[in-house]
C-alpha cells in the first residue's frame, strides 16, 4: 500500500495571498483573482518536500496534505 | 390505502391538521428503531432538500457518531425563491413533519430536536408551534424553534449548524460534515422538511408513498405545489397546473441549482430524483420553472446568475470573484450584446469555479450556468443588446 | 580581553540587534501586505522575515551574554530573565528584558504555529507592536548615560522605517479583498443577540 | 500553458537562492556590523580615552529600582579601566 498524499485547501480560510503558487508552480497555479487553482490527484514523491514547505508556508495555514490510500498500483 | 401521499386528507384551504385528524387518518406515531433505519435504506428515500443524498445512508452515519448526544434539525429555512412546497407542508400537515422528526430523534437517540424554519415564512412557524403545542409534554420538551434567515444559503446543512452554534447563517466548511460535528459539536441529522414527512408515511405503510412536492413556477397558467407520483413528466405536470399561457422554450429543471432543457425534450421527462439522475439532471428542490417563448432567456439567466452572485457568502474568492465575474459577463451580453471573448471568459471561469467553494453554492450555480450555455447556445452566441427589461 | 571591550561588545550588538529587528517587523508588515513587485515572489518577504527573525534571536543572545559575562555591570543570568531585577539601570535593563521575553514568545508561537493554529499565532504576533517599541526604549534609555550621536541616528533610522512602514499599512486597503463583502454578508446573516 | 509552468519553477528556484544569498549577506553585515559598532562605541564614548568620566559622574551604581527609573542621565558608570568598582549595598 503505498502512502501517497494530496494538498487539499480549506476554501474559507485561504484568502489568496498566492504564496502557494510561487513555492509549488507544478501544482497550483492561480485563477484570475489570485486563488489557488489545485491539480488533481496525488503528489509525485519528488515534489513532496516543497509540498510540505507550502502547507507550512502558507500565511493563513489553509493548505493541508492528506493522505490518499492507494492500495493498488492502478490507483484511481 | 391507496391515500399514501402526504397531502392526502381534508381540503388544503382549510389550513393546519390537527393532532386528532392526524391520528384519526394515519394512527398513533409508529414505532421507530434501527429497522426504520435499513426500511428507510431499502425505500431508496433520497433528500428532499435539494441534495438529494440517500436518507439510509445520512441516518447510518449520524446513527453511528450518536450515543445519545444527536441533534435532529428540521430543515424549513426554504431559501429557494420559487419554491413553496416546504411552506405548504408545515402550514398543511404540520404533524406529518413532527411525527417524522420524533421517529428520527427515536431512531437516532436524540436529545435535541430544532425547528429551522425561515424568519419571514410566519405562516409556517405559526402552524409549526401550534402542532407542536398539541404534542406530548415528552416531545415538547425536545424541541425548539430557531428562525432562519432569508438567504440562499442559510439552508445549507452546515449553515444551519453554523447559525444554531454561533449565531451566524454562513456555510463552514467540510469535513467535520453536520453528519460528525454538528449542533453543540454533537452528531446532527440535518433533514428536509418534505423528507421528514415521506419518512413519517414510510415508516406506516413501509415503503415509500412514490409521490414527490413539486413547485410548478413561470409559464404556468396555476403556479404553485403539486404533489404528483414519480412517473409524471414534465409534460404532465405543466398541464396539472393549468398548462402553459403560451408556447415554452425551454423547462428549468430543479430551480436555482437545477438545470435548462429544451422545452420538447423537457415535457417527456420523468419528476422522479432517481430517473434524474440518470439523464444528469437533479430534480433539486422540486422546482420546476418554464420559460415561455416569448422570454429573452440570456436575460433570464443573467438576471438568476446575479442572484447567485450576491448570495454568495463572501467567504471564498473563487466563489465570491466567479460568479460575480460570470454575472457581468452574461450582463454585459445581455445589455450590449455578445462579445466572443465574454463567451470564451465565461466557458473558462464556470470550470475554474466549479468545485472550488467551501460549500456547494458555486457548484450549483455554474451547473445552471453551463446548462443554460448549452440550451440557449444560439441565443448566448447572438444576442443583440437589450436594454435591461423586467425582471 | 578587558571588561571594557565586553560592554562596547554589548552595546555594539544591541544596536545590531536593533536594526535586525526593525527590519524584521518592516518586513513582516510588508508580507501581509500584498505588495508584489515583479521578481520578487512574495514567500521571498516572508522567507526572510523568518531568517532574520531567528537572526535577530542570535544576535539578541550575543548581546546579552556579553553583557552578564562583563563583570563590570555584575547583571548576572537573572536580569536577561526577571525583568528588573538589576540593580544597574534597573528600569531601562529591565525593558530590555520584557522585550526580550515578548519576543521569545512571537517565535516560539511562530515555529509551532502549524500545532497552535492561525488564530492563536496571529493573537501572540501582535505581541510585535508592544516589543519593538519597549526594544527601541530600552536601547535610548540604557544608553544614556554614555550618549553617542551613533546610536541616536541608527535608532532614529530604524524608528523611521518601522513607523513610515505602519503607516503604509494604515493607508493601505486590508489585505483581504474578501474582508469587506464578508463582513457585509455577515451583518445580514446574522442573528445573534447584541452583546 | 507547459512553458509558463516551467518559467515560474525557474523564477521560484531563482528566489529560493537569492533568500539565501540575501540571508548569509545579511548575517555577514551583522557580524561586520557588531565589531563595527562596537569599535564606535569604544571610541566615541568620552569615558574611553580619558578619566574624565570618573571626576564628573558620582560613583553611585546602586539606587532602589523605584526611584531610577528617573535618574538624570548624568548618573552613570564610573570605567575605570581594568578594576572592579566596588560596589555597595549587595544584593537587593
Amino acid at each position: 500500500m503505498t502512502k501517497r498524499f494530496e494538498l487539499r485547501v480549506d476554501r474559507i480560510k485561504c484568502d489568496g495571498r498566492g504564496l502557494c503558487a510561487e513555492i509549488l508552480p507544478e501544482r497550483i497555479r492561480l485563477d484570475d483573482w489570485g486563488y489557488p487553482i489545485i491539480a488533481e490527484g496525488p503528489i509525485p514523491d519528488h515534489l513532496l518536500p516543497l509540498a510540505q514547505r507550502v502547507v507550512e508556508d502558507c500565511p493563513v495555514l489553509a493548505l493541508g496534505l492528506r493522505r490518499v490510500e492507494s492500495r493498488t498500483r492502478s490507483s484511481r | 390505502m391507496n391515500e399514501t401521499r402526504l397531502l392526502a386528507g381534508r381540503d388544503l384551504a382549510m389550513g393546519a391538521e390537527g393532532i386528532a385528524e392526524h391520528v384519526r387518518r394515519l394512527g398513533r406515531l409508529p414505532a421507530a428503531g434501527k429497522s426504520l433505519i435499513d426500511l428507510l435504506a431499502r425505500s431508496g428515500l433520497t433528500g428532499r432538500g435539494g441534495a438529494a443524498y440517500p436518507v439510509g445512508l445520512k441516518w447510518r452515519s449520524v446513527a453511528a457518531e450518536s450515543h445519545g448526544s444527536a441533534v435532529i434539525v428540521v430543515n424549513g429555512a426554504e431559501g429557494e425563491p420559487h419554491s413553496k412546497k416546504d411552506r405548504l407542508l408545515m402550514t398543511t400537515r404540520p404533524h406529518l413533519i413532527l411525527d417524522g422528526a420524533f421517529l428520527a430523534a427515536a431512531a437516532l437517540r436524540a436529545r435535541q430536536v430544532i425547528l429551522y424554519i425561515g424568519e419571514e415564512h410566519y405562516a409556517a412557524r405559526q402552524s409549526m408551534s401550534r402542532a407542536l403545542a398539541e404534542r406530548t409534554a415528552e416531545e415538547r420538551r425536545l424541541v425548539r424553534i430557531v428562525a432562519a434567515p432569508a438567504r440562499y444559503v442559510a439552508g445549507n446543512s452546515s449553515a444551519a449548524v453554523h447559525l444554531i452554534n454561533a449565531g451566524i447563517a454562513t456555510p463552514t466548511t467540510t469535513p467535520p460534515s453536520s453528519h460528525e460535528r454538528g449542533v453543540d459539536g454533537a452528531p446532527t441529522l440535518v433533514q428536509n422538511v418534505e423528507t421528514l414527512a415521506h419518512i413519517a408515511m414510510i415508516a406506516r405503510i413501509g415503503q415509500a408513498t412514490g409521490t414527490v412536492l413539486i413547485t410548478m413556477a413561470g409559464g404556468v397558467n396555476r403556479p404553485g405545489v403539486l404533489e404528483v407520483k414519480t412517473g409524471t413528466t414534465v409534460g404532465e405536470a405543466v398541464a396539472l397546473a393549468g398548462g402553459a399561457p403560451e408556447p415554452a422554450q425551454a423547462v428549468l429543471v430543479g430551480g436555482y441549482f437545477g438545470q435548462w432543457i429544451e422545452a420538447t425534450q423537457a415535457w417527456a421527462l420523468p419528476v422522479d430524483p432517481e430517473a434524474l439522475r440518470a439523464h444528469g439532471l437533479t430534480l433539486g428542490c422540486g422546482v420546476i420553472g418554464v420559460l415561455p417563448a416569448s422570454r429573452c432567456a440570456v436575460c433570464e439567466v443573467t438576471g438568476i446568475m446575479r442572484y447567485l452572485a450576491n448570495e454568495s457568502s463572501a467567504q471564498c474568492g473563487p466563489c465570491f470573484f466567479g460568479l460575480r465575474a460570470l454575472a457581468d459577463a452574461c450582463t454585459r451580453i445581455a445589455q450590449r450584446g455578445t462579445d466572443p471573448n465574454d463567451l470564451l471568459r465565461l466557458q473558462r471561469w464556470a470550470s475554474e469555479v466549479r468545485g472550488r467553494g467551501g460549500c456547494h453554492h458555486p457548484d450549483g450555480a455554474v451547473m445552471f450556468l453551463q446548462s443554460a450555455l448549452k440550451t440557449f447556445a444560439g441565443e448566448f452566441s447572438r444576442h443583440p443588446a437589450h436594454v435591461r427589461r423586467s425582471a | 580581553m578587558s571588561t571594557t571591550v565586553l560592554w562596547y561588545a554589548t552595546r555594539g550588538a544591541g544596536a545590531v540587534s536593533l536594526i535586525l529587528l526593525s527590519s524584521v517587523v518592516v518586513l513582516g508588515i510588508l508580507s501581509a501586505l500584498r505588495v508584489q513587485a515583479a521578481g520578487w515572489p512574495r514567500f521571498l518577504t516572508t522567507g526572510l522575515h523568518r531568517n532574520l527573525a531567528l537572526m535577530t534571536l542570535v544576535f539578541l543572545a550575543l548581546h546579552i551574554v556579553t553583557a552578564v559575562v562583563d563583570p563590570f555591570t555584575h547583571l548576572g543570568w537573572l536580569t536577561a530573565v526577571v525583568p528588573f531585577s538589576s540593580y544597574y539601570r534597573t528600569f531601562w535593563l529591565g525593558l530590555g528584558t520584557i522585550a526580550f521575553e515578548l519576543l521569545l514568545a512571537i517565535v516560539v508561537t511562530s515555529l509551532a504555529r502549524p500545532w497552535l493554529g492561525h488564530a492563536t499565532w496571529r493573537l501572540v504576533h501582535w505581541l510585535t507592536y508592544a516589543s519593538w517599541p519597549i526594544a527601541v526604549i530600552h536601547g535610548l534609555g540604557t544608553g544614556t548615560d554614555t550618549w553617542s550621536a551613533w546610536l541616536f541616528v541608527l535608532t532614529a533610522l530604524c524608528v523611521g522605517a518601522v513607523l513610515a512602514a505602519v503607516a503604509y499599512r494604515l493607508m493601505a486597503d486590508s489585505p483581504d479583498p474578501l474582508a469587506e463583502p464578508r463582513s457585509v454578508f455577515q451583518a445580514a446573516v446574522e442573528r445573534r443577540e447584541p452583546r | 500553458m507547459e512553458s509558463n509552468t516551467q518559467a515560474r519553477m525557474r523564477a521560484r528556484d531563482a528566489a529560493m537562492r537569492q533568500l539565501d544569498r540575501i540571508t548569509r549577506g545579511v548575517a555577514f553585515a551583522a557580524i561586520a556590523g557588531v565589531g563595527v559598532l562596537t569599535a564606535v562605541s569604544a571610541y566615541s564614548i568620552p569615558g574611553a580615552s580619558s578619566s574624565s568620566l570618573t571626576a564628573t559622574t558620582s560613583t553611585s551604581t546602586s539606587s532602589s529600582s523605584t526611584s531610577s527609573g528617573l535618574q538624570s542621565s548624568s548618573i552613570g558608570v564610573t570605567t575605570s579601566s581594568g578594576s572592579a568598582v566596588a560596589v555597595s549595598g549587595g544584593s537587593h
